[in-house]
Parts: structure tokens; sequence; C-alpha cells
């Protein structure tokens, strides 16, 4: 098989490998207005590959691989004329191709045994390889799974007096499970948290608690002098940050009445 | 104890039954008379009496099994014998069950980050936060929704309660371990607490 | 399937089949054989074959139910028989997860190659491997890290858990669906250029 592709002068549909092309080419097997989904629905560059050669019937392992690198090649410019954020798994595919392809027209040594010296061997290996785990993954897609074909049977046992123990945690097991998290956030500073906030945290949620449900309170039931100043300001930083978060409404029926504070009500302004 | 006999075995639809017992033992909510009609597609739809007449059989058929079909309140449901209880009660007991690493983290977020929203805790963990591990958290009382966010779709906020305190023995959430040290301590990669 | 027919049947303890019954349903989990026996007090603990016959008696107890014992990864479950799944599915309004398919090449390379690094199963796919994805499989306890290997990073191995094979109804990594035999390289003199 070989590409027929003639170039005229009107208006350049793609630019391959610097030669300009027309019209869409007949090998390409989908019409463009379908390219959009459709490109976005390859798992990368060796799923592309493994449907062009799928497509046109080709044996994967004795791929031509000029045709193939040609065709490749006319989907990466499609894409990135589409402005695809084009990953860059599929230019080094592209580069990877293009030695093969060089390679394979430089001429053969005589006595070298063929199919180890093949620059194409690699490639097909890893198609191979590739192609199993996709047909794989639909197997696996496909046998009876659990919340779609397999369903538990369940019974009663609430009749059967007996208190099930909850699982036993230990402060330690939260720290650590903390931590993972931590290290995984790779911005930690995003989430970095001082006792201090803590808190202003705790505070806020403890005001919320006493605002459940039962109209509103002045203003200064939410201060005691017992916490002295410490207090008083995450006290007075938990009512800002509610009110802030648009959580709580802070309310003065008259100047230089006392404020009143509830909570926010329904509505959603957003 | 609902385990009569059936009479005119003839009236028991032996698919309708079938399909009964599978949906009875899949339900995790005992299952009334209507609920399991209205399973079925309007057309082929069994009267209440077919439904009844499958359930009496079923009961019959478990006669002898561990477990049987009693009516509660709500509907029928697949319950264990009494005099298994024993066994079962041994069972629970055994090993108390542990939660997992997500739902370890779950609680986590929510005690030094509270008060935050789910979407908040999938936002930092940086994977879905099942209903399920939220249920059990609530189940338990250690953590309850404060609000709800000013926000689309009014996200619930959680935050912890007294009772998760307690079971720490904390008397407030700033007895809990200061996350600086934490941070050093992740950042340093071994974690010895 | 496990489903045998038990030829001595006195070997079959019928108070012992009972309870294995009853803890089967009872039990939120698939139970091994071990952990059967542990319910049991120390000196009045079954031997393995009289568990094992027990099993083997209440698969076929249950051969013409709805609903079945099964043998999955982590031990035995009753479930529902697949013919029933259509009717079970209808009871839920949530339409049961779609896994991408990103995420099940990912899962398919770990549980066919296991161990792997994440670097084994970007070249196996041809692409970067979010870790997104893999804190996903982890949190769903369907892979695990089982070490570090002894290469510059200490890139971690992953590995599937017994919980997976529980989610895709298999006892066995073995009984996976087999992966395809590679052709060997036809690779003759490139064509036309």
């Amino acid at each position: 098989m070989s590409i027929n592709l003639v170039a005229e002068s009107r208006t350049v549909t793609a630019m391959v490998a610097g030669q300009p092309y027309l019209d869409w080419p007949d090998d390409l097997y989908i019409p463009p207005e379908a390219l959009e989904v459709f490109l976005t629905t390859f798992e990368g560059p060796l799923d592309l590959l493994l449907y062009l050669i799928r497509k046109q019937n080709l044996d994967i392992v004795n791929i031509p691989i000029a045709q193939i690198t040609k065709q490749y090649k006319i989907y990466i410019e499609v894409m990135s004329n589409f402005r695809f954020e084009l990953a860059a798994e599929y230019l080094l595919m592209a580069a990877l191709l293009a030695e093969i392809k060089s390679r394979m027209l430089l001429p053969r040594q005589v006595n070298v045994e063929e199919d180890e010296d093949d620059p194409r061997a690699v490639l097909v290996r890893r198609l191979q390889e590739y192609e199993r785990i996709k047909k794989a993954a639909e197997e696996l897609d496909e046998i009876p799974r659990m919340e779609r074909d397999i369903f538990i049977a369940t019974i009663d046992t609430s009749n059967v007096n007996v208190h099930k123990p909850k699982p036993e945690v230990q402060l330690q097991d939260i720290v650590l499970a903390l931590q993972g998290v931590l290290k995984r956030v790779d911005q930690l500073t995003h989430h970095t948290i001082t006792k201090e906030a803590l808190s202003v945290r705790e505070r806020m949620a403890a005001i919320m608690i006493k605002l459940e449900g039962s109209g509103s309170f002045l203003f200064a039931q939410f201060f005691t002098y017992q916490e002295g100043r410490a207090g008083v300001v995450v006290a007075f930083l938990a009512i800002l940050e509610l009110s802030k978060a648009e959580l709580i409404e802070i309310l003065q029926a008259e100047p230089f009445g006392e404020l009143r504070i509830r909570a926010r009500v329904g509505g959603g302004n957003d | 104890m609902t385990e009569k006999s059936v009479e005119p075995a003839q009236r028991v639809n032996t698919t309708v039954k079938r399909i009964v017992e599978a949906l009875l033992f899949a339900a995790e909510q005992p299952m009334s008379v209507a609920q399991l009609q209205a399973v079925f597609p309007e057309l082929e739809r069994p009267e209440r009496v077919i439904i009844e007449a499958a359930v009496e059989a079923l009961c019959d058929d478990y006669r002898n099994q561990a477990i049987g079909l009693h009516k509660v309140a709500s509907g029928y449901r697949f319950q264990v014998k009494t005099d298994m209880a024993d066994w079962v009660a041994r069972l629970f007991s055994e090993k108390p069950p542990k939660y997992s690493r997500a739902l370890l983290e779950t609680i986590a977020i929510i005690a030094y980050q509270q008060p935050v929203t789910r979407g908040d805790i999938e936002e930092i963990r940086g994977v879905s936060v099942s209903s399920n591990m939220i249920h059990t958290l609530l189940d338990r009382e250690w953590i309850k929704v404060i609000a709800h966010k000013e926000a689309p779709g009014r996200p619930a906020l959680y935050a912890t309660t007294a009772q998760f305190l307690d079971y720490f023995n904390l008397d407030s959430l700033a007895a809990m371990p200061p996350l600086q040290e934490l941070q050093a301590l992740a950042l340093e990669g071994e974690m010895e607490i």
C-alpha cells in the first residue's frame, strides 16, 4: 500500500513534514468533524498506532514503517491543527518513528541476525505488549463485578442482641493518616494550618452548633471573661470568619444597638 | 415468626418467588409487598397475592436454615435465627473491624480543617470521598453537619463533635498534635511519633 | 464454583453447618475457612475438613435458590446468583460506577505484571500515569505498596489485593482472563518508502 496525495495550489488543509496537504487524506478513516471527539479517546501514542495498524488490517508483527509513520504524522498534524494540547508522548513517538524509518533506509549489513537488529523490533514488541494489556483491560471490564453484576446477600443481624464493636482508632492513627495526606499534597503551604487557626476553627464550629436551630444570640453571649484576652480574640476571629464565609449574619436593629448574631438560612446567593 | 405453611402450592409462581428471594437478600432494608411489586416493570407486575404467596413459600423454604424470613415493621427481611445469636455475637466480638486509610484521612482532614465540605476533603485528598465514609463517621457521631455552605448545591459543612474529642480523651481541638510538627515530620519522610 | 457433591454425608456435621451458614450470612466480609474456625471456642474448634465439608454441603443446599455460596479471594460469601443480577439492579437507583480505560489498563498491568512500579506502567501504556489514578486505586484498596524497588528514588512496587479479586468475583489471580499470546516477530524487509 502506498499513499498518493496530490498537491495543488489550493487551500492547504494541513502541513505534514513541510509538505502541504490540500485535502484530507483518503486514508484518514474518520471525518474531520469527528476528530475532536475521536482524538481524545486515544490513551496515548501506542493506542493511536495500534488503531492505525488495525484499521488497515496490517500485520502488527510486520508493520510497514514508512506507511505507518506517514499516517501517524498526519494525525499528529491534524491534532495540532485543532489546537489540541499535544502530550509530549505523541511527539516522542513521532520522533521514534522517524528515526526507525531513517535507519531502515540505510543499507543493511549482510551478516547480522535479522530480527535482532531490525529497528522495528522494539516498537513492535511494545505495541504487542500494549495491545494485550488493552485487551485484558477490556475483558476485565466485561467480567462480572460487584455493584454491577454481583450483589452480596445480606441479612439483618439487629435482632441478634450484640453490639458490634466499633473500630478502635488511636490518635496516632489519625495523625499518621494526615501525614500521609500532607506527604501527597505537593503544595504543603496551601494547607498550612497554625495552632492558633485551629482554635479559631474549633470556635467557629462551636458557634455554629450554638446557633443551630435557635434564633439569634447577643454578640456578647459569645464571649466569656474566664477565657481572658486570648479567648476573646479567638471568638472574635471566629465570628469574623463565619461572617466572611456567609454562614452567619450580624444584625444591628438600631444605631448603637446591641449586635445580634444568627445563622444564615437558605437562599444561596451564588 | 411468619412461618406458615402454604396451602395452594399451584398459586406460587416460582419465577416470582426466585426474584423476591434475590431482592430480599440484596436490599439492605426490609421490603414491603408494595416495594417488591414496584420492582417489576408495570406490564408484568404481579398482583399482591402472588408476591404474598412467594413470601410465604420462602418462609417455608428457609424453615430449617440458620436464617429465616421475618416480617418487621417496614416489611420483610432475612434474619439470623435466634438460636444462632450467640455464634453471631462471637463473630462480631472476635476481631474488631478496622477503618480504612481513606476513612482515617477523611476524619483527620475534618479535624484539622473544620468546617469543611466533602468537596474540600476531596480536593485535599486528591480522590473522591465516598458517601459511605461520611455516613460511617456521622453514624459514629464523630462528625456532624454544622451548616450548609452558601455555594451551588449548598454542600454540608462538617465539623468534629464533642464525642470525637471524648473518644481521644482530648479536652479541645487545640489539644490535637499541632500541624507544624507534622509537616516537619512529613518532609523528613520517616514517621516516628 | 466450589459446588461439588459431598460424598460421605456422615462427615457433614449439621450443627457446624448451621453455624457456618449463620456466620457467612452475618459477616460483612467474605470469610475464609480459618476465620470460620476461629469463631469457635478453642476446645470445640472443628477441624479444617469439617468446616470445608460444611461449606460444600451449603453450596449444595443453595443450588436451586436465588442466592448461592461463592468462593472469592478472601473467602466464602453468599451472593445473588448472576441470572438474578438484572432484577436486583432494578432495586438501586444509582448507576454502578464505570471505570475509565486508563484506570482499567493501569489495574490490568498491575494485576498481570505485579509487582510493578509506576514507571513500569508508564512504559507499557506509553503515557504518564497520574498520581490521582494511583491514589484512586490505593483508596479503593485494589492495590497496595508491597515494597520499594532498589533503584534510584526507591519507587513503590504495587501489587493487587484480595479486595480487588473479591470485587471482580475471582478467587485468585490465576482466575483472571488469560493474556493473549505474543506473536513472534516476522519482520521482513521494508516495503515502499
